[in-house]
């Protein structure tokens, strides 16, 4: 009885659309012009957002901000395949998403300015609260999914976390979880190359973050996480599985963080100009642009229309997250549980 | 009316809502074939199937951090952490999101499950399965935390906890499991929470205690002047039943299994000192375990609060 | 003699204790090339190098488990959890390891290690980055919780705890960081673990205050005859200077930034009313955040104590 | 740019020593027959140290009690191959374990039997507290491995646990730690096929336990646990790559809790008669013997004398164990901290 090979497993990675705008046809998925000019509008709206966004912050108007700038296409390309019924659980970084899945623009401005008001998402659009604290919400989405799984309901979730999150024990436990009673959830990991100062590298000796999947018995892949055709090719395939009765698939989106980690971070510190130059050239709105002017489906003035809409819709949702009147402090009290305790009364009268 | 231990009675409690209501499911370690290791949930798996009573995966951040997805999507998960010595992995999952989702998302999402865990010295288990840790969980707005003292009680409270529209932290006392029989009707009750009990009238001295300490001081005490209260919900505790008994008594004995510093002793002294002070003759006693690491079966008995330490202390406060 | 705030206070009582003894080592998120996100470990990766500054993964438990881990093995690491909201990963290994192994294996092996962690209110930051949770900690027999209140102190202090052999707690609170500046020694010198300091002498009231609070507390009873006490230690706490001042002044007030009930006010003020009771005139008093779900930004300044309740407490005791 | 495979992985699996007691030679580790010996009489101690605190047990001399019974080539062939400057750190069912490495018999007893003084260990034998909460001491093992590696020792640890032990969280960021830090460490899962109630295949979907390891960019290779020789060729190898700077390793040993979970269990609520059976087929120990006793090393009197060296190695643990006289209450004061606070000087006082 020798030496045995009794498993083995690989790692795939997608790559659809390159930087210079060309698409590899036969992985191309299919989506009408339409579909394509709206996945370019949504990710010029997130970025306009996300810049409007770092101004506020800059001139006091809202507090600490997390930005999206180069990690577009892996926010907007996966959530474009979700259906209606499907359930996104966002980290703190995922503005885009939360966006593009129905949050009001106005209310995410609320939630960095400091309001709890800009959690409060539409009945119907089926997103969880974003979560702070590091690869907690995993277990979230995983129960959400066992939820779905037990009431017979066609939808999946969503959960969405950073390269660094895949350290915490809850991403392992939630992984577990998945495999074990095969819920219907797909993991979003946009590897942005970076936890705050700490680089992808030193976050874990594993090559990739995809095969981590191995150790769940279920599939991982990788893709270009700058590549929307890619990002969405796979999500989409993994909500089908998921839904069908397949079980979880774990996406690792491979993209960057353009910005400091948030308006409080100062990443010069600590990584290196020329990394940051090399992505600039792998931008994911850039090269769908490319690809979109190949196929007369992009020119000048058809920009021109998309960027004022973007920048009239981010001015609406700065307008009305002005206009919110301040919140009455006795709503940390109010909401702490359903009713009152007989002490949270007396403590009322403190306002 | 059948008359039954705590075990039975939790377990009654739990079938009968889990036949009320589909959304009512079980998880945690071995509480499926198994029926749990103290079989709180015998004969769920049968009855409910696998569905319905979840064995997981050796995960206690994984167990309420599925709980709480499984509620925001509507269900009303009863998840089991196997002892309390092992619910700190969970620690973050209760304190940074269950406690906080409804505020979080301003009444837009609710974490509306029990976690259930078995607490408590007293039957000579190995380490780390005898602590007695309310008083971490009573210093977070958001979770409430409830300590039945009797199988009726359990049964009663346990309902309450389960149709809570809040987080509710279930602590049950492994020494009370089987001690007491009582008369447990069958069918639906509440015993609502937030409510203490007087469980025995005086006019000497107020004590208060909870769990598997209100046997205890009911031994110490029985028969003379001491009024005993049973608090049955820790947060939020039941202020009025307490300053109203410590009004009428001018004394004031607190009863806990955790140790002293820090426990919820601490805060039920700290209230009377604020709210009654003026109607109080002495000093305010707290009988607790010492501040010590909770020793292994060969010496519990000397940690954990005695009757002859109770009676002590209630001497004590009776000088004044 | 240098004046400094206490970020720079800190990183010299780190310094100077990594050049003393080459057991102490430093691990932490974003500790290293970062120098911490509130530049506490400035400078110290490019003096020690990696392999003394430990940029680890984002796992706090494994953070703090590593390190008891070291600790075992003769090492001496300073922990650093990037904010106290995020601490709760790491619980189950400080409740159940650090706090246990002298006890566990009869002093056999010990876990002397410092867990650093910047916490409360005040600088306006994101969620979960402004908790005020050492109530929780000071209920844990076997681990000491610290909190400094001023540069001189956070050096004195952080050198006795890195020094101490036991584990211990290290708060820093944030709204302190750079808020006060204040001549800071260079080179060695300790403040003892355990002993409180009384920072203004007076004979009405006594005011029991530690870290963000005692500043608040200053401002506002400056100039009046209260006498104002900080803690610095939480666990052990300097009973004997509470008592003294309490039984001079025979009133008492408790600040603290966390949610009134269960926090450590409840524990001093608990320990006043058993070991002080026949010297006060009237209620003991506490001043804290609401029972609130910790808020974001904007509502932040309602939540936690002002100089104005502050006032309005001592006022009320006064009245007896 | 079509899909790609840009990582992959195989599990190996090692036997060497089958049921029969027949030896695969090529794989056979360089032992002397004086080395083969004393691994059949280690295991043979531990067994009779097991069954003696059943008894003992039953008796209600000593409290709970976790049985090793099944798992003796694991426990023995692992630490075996580990030198007197390797540490151990143990998860409850290391009876074997500890006792090989150094810990006084009558101590573990002692711990059984409630008492803390059973947990000190010689302090030439590096064998840390045992540990109750599941896989938390994996991080313990991982933070002293850094240590080792600081200092520069020509040392590794082995960090011992079960199959349930990988669903934790600590289990995750401890070998993750290992993989960034190349921590000389090695990871011992002695996965013997049950979690109390909780079978292997319910606890994570993965097929082996092995694979967890390219998770975390570092080998896992699965060894049949009965196997004496393949456990320890496998923990030597691994060992020597530790303390060669070389990083950790993962190894799953394949076998069987033949017990109840421990002495408050009972297993025939959860698992079939048959399953049991079949795995008696495959003890350790007997084939570890058969395979002796083709090669001569063993006979009847033989086999006698290692029976009576047992017996009364265990009788003196016991009689050792029960003269020791009761711990002084105040102890749990005494060690909470190195000194006493003054709150404690005065709780001396209730004993
Ligand atoms: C449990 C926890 N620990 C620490 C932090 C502080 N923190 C906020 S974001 C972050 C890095 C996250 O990195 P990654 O998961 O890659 O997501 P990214 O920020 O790159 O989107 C850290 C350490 C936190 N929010 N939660
Ligand atoms: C954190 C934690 N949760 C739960 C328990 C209760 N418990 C003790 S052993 C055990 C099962 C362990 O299974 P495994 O890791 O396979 O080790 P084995 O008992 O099979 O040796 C459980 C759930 C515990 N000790 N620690
Ligand atoms: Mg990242
Ligand atoms: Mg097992």
């Amino acid at each position: 009885m020798p030496e045995t090979i009794i498993e083995s497993c690989s790692v795939k990675r997608l790559d659809i659309l390159n930087e210079k705008g060309e698409a590899d046809e036969s992985l191309l998925p299919p989506l009408s012009d339409e579909q394509v000019k709206r996945l370019y509008e949504l990710m010029v709206q997130a970025r306009t957002f996300d810049h409007r966004a770092l101004n506020l912050q800059r001139e006091g108007r809202i507090g600490t901000y997390a930005s999206i700038l180069g990690q577009e296409a892996s926010q907007i390309g996966t959530v474009f395949a979700a259906g209606k019924s499907d359930w996104v659980f966002p980290s703190f970084r995922e503005n885009g998403v939360v966006f593009a899945k129905g949050q009001e623009m106005y209310r995410i401005l609320l939630y960095w300015g400091g309001d709890e008001r800009g959690l409060i998402a539409p009945d119907d659009a089926h997103i969880f609260n974003v979560s702070i604290p590091v690869g907690t919400h995993i277990l979230h989405a995983v129960g959400a999914a066992m939820a779905m799984k037990y009431r017979g309901d066609n939808a999946a979730a969503l959960a969405y976390f950073g390269d660094g999150a895949t350290s915490e024990g809850d991403f392992h436990e939630g992984m577990n979880f998945a495999g074990v009673f095969k819920a219907p959830v797909v993991f979003i990991c946009q590897n942005n190359q970076w936890a705050i100062s700490v680089p992808r590298e030193k976050q874990t000796a594993a090559k990739t973050l995809a095969q981590k999947a191995f150790a769940y018995g279920f599939d991982g892949i990788q893709v270009d996480g700058n590549d929307v055709f890619a990002v969405y090719k796979a999500t989409k395939e993994a909500l089908d599985k998921a839904r069908g009765g397949g079980g979880p698939t774990l996406i690792e989106c491979d993209t960057y963080r353009m910005s400091d980690h948030t308006t409080a971070d100062d990443a010069s510190r600590y990584r290196k100009k020329e990394q940051v130059e090399a992505w600039k050239a792998r931008d994911p709105i850039l090269r769908l642009r490319l690809f979109m002017e190949k196929k007369g489906l992009w020119n000048q003035e058809y920009e021109k229309s998309v960027q004022t809409a973007a920048a009239n819709m981010v001015d609406e949702a700065e307008k009305k997250a002005e206009a919110v009147e301040r919140a009455n402090p006795s709503d940390m009290l109010t909401f702490t549980f359903k009713t009152l305790t007989a002490r949270q009364e007396k403590q009322m009268r403190d306002f | 009316m059948p008359t039954m231990n705590m075990v039975q009675a939790i377990n009654l409690a739990l079938k009968e809502e889990m036949q009320r209501d589909k959304d009512v499911v079980i998880l945690g370690e071995d509480v499926g074939r198994d029926g749990g290791v103290f079989r709180i949930t015998e004969g769920l798996f049968d009855q409910f199937g696998p569905e319905r009573v979840m064995d997981t995966p050796l995960a206690e951040s994984g167990i309420v951090g599925t709980a709480i997805g499984m509620a925001a999507y509507g269900l009303r998960p009863v998840a089991e952490v196997q002892f309390m010595g092992f619910i700190y992995p969970a620690v973050d999952q209760i304190f940074n999101h269950a406690a906080r989702l409804r505020s979080r998302s301003r009444g837009r999402y609710s974490a509306s499950l029990v976690v259930r865990t078995p607490y408590g010295v007293g039957i000579k288990s190995p380490e780390h399965h005898s602590e007695s840790s309310e008083a971490h969980f009573c210093h977070m707005p958001g979770l409430k935390v409830v300590v039945p003292s009797s199988p009726y009680n359990a049964k009663g409270l346990l309902i309450s906890s389960i149709r809570d529209p809040d987080p509710v932290l279930f602590l049950e006392s492994t020494r009370l499991y089987r001690m007491i029989k009582e008369e447990v009707p069958e069918g639906e009750y509440t015993v609502p929470l937030g409510k203490a009990r007087v469980v025995q009238e005086g006019k000497d001295v107020t004590i208060v205690a909870w769990g598997s300490m209100l046997q205890r001081t009911l031994q110490a005490v029985a028969g003379t002047g001491a009024e005993v209260i049973d608090l049955m919900t820790l947060n939020p505790f039941d202020e009025e039943t307490v300053y109203a008994s410590v009004k009428k008594t001018g004394r004031a004995v607190i009863v806990q299994e955790a140790p002293r510093t820090g426990g919820f002793g601490a805060e039920i002294a700290a209230s009377i000192a604020e709210e009654a002070m003026l109607y109080l003759r002495g000093p305010i006693v707290r009988v607790a375990a010492c501040d010590a690491v909770l020793p292994l079966p060969k010496l519990e008995d000397y940690y954990m609060p005695t009757a002859a330490r109770i009676q002590k202390a209630v001497e004590e406060v009776m000088k004044y």
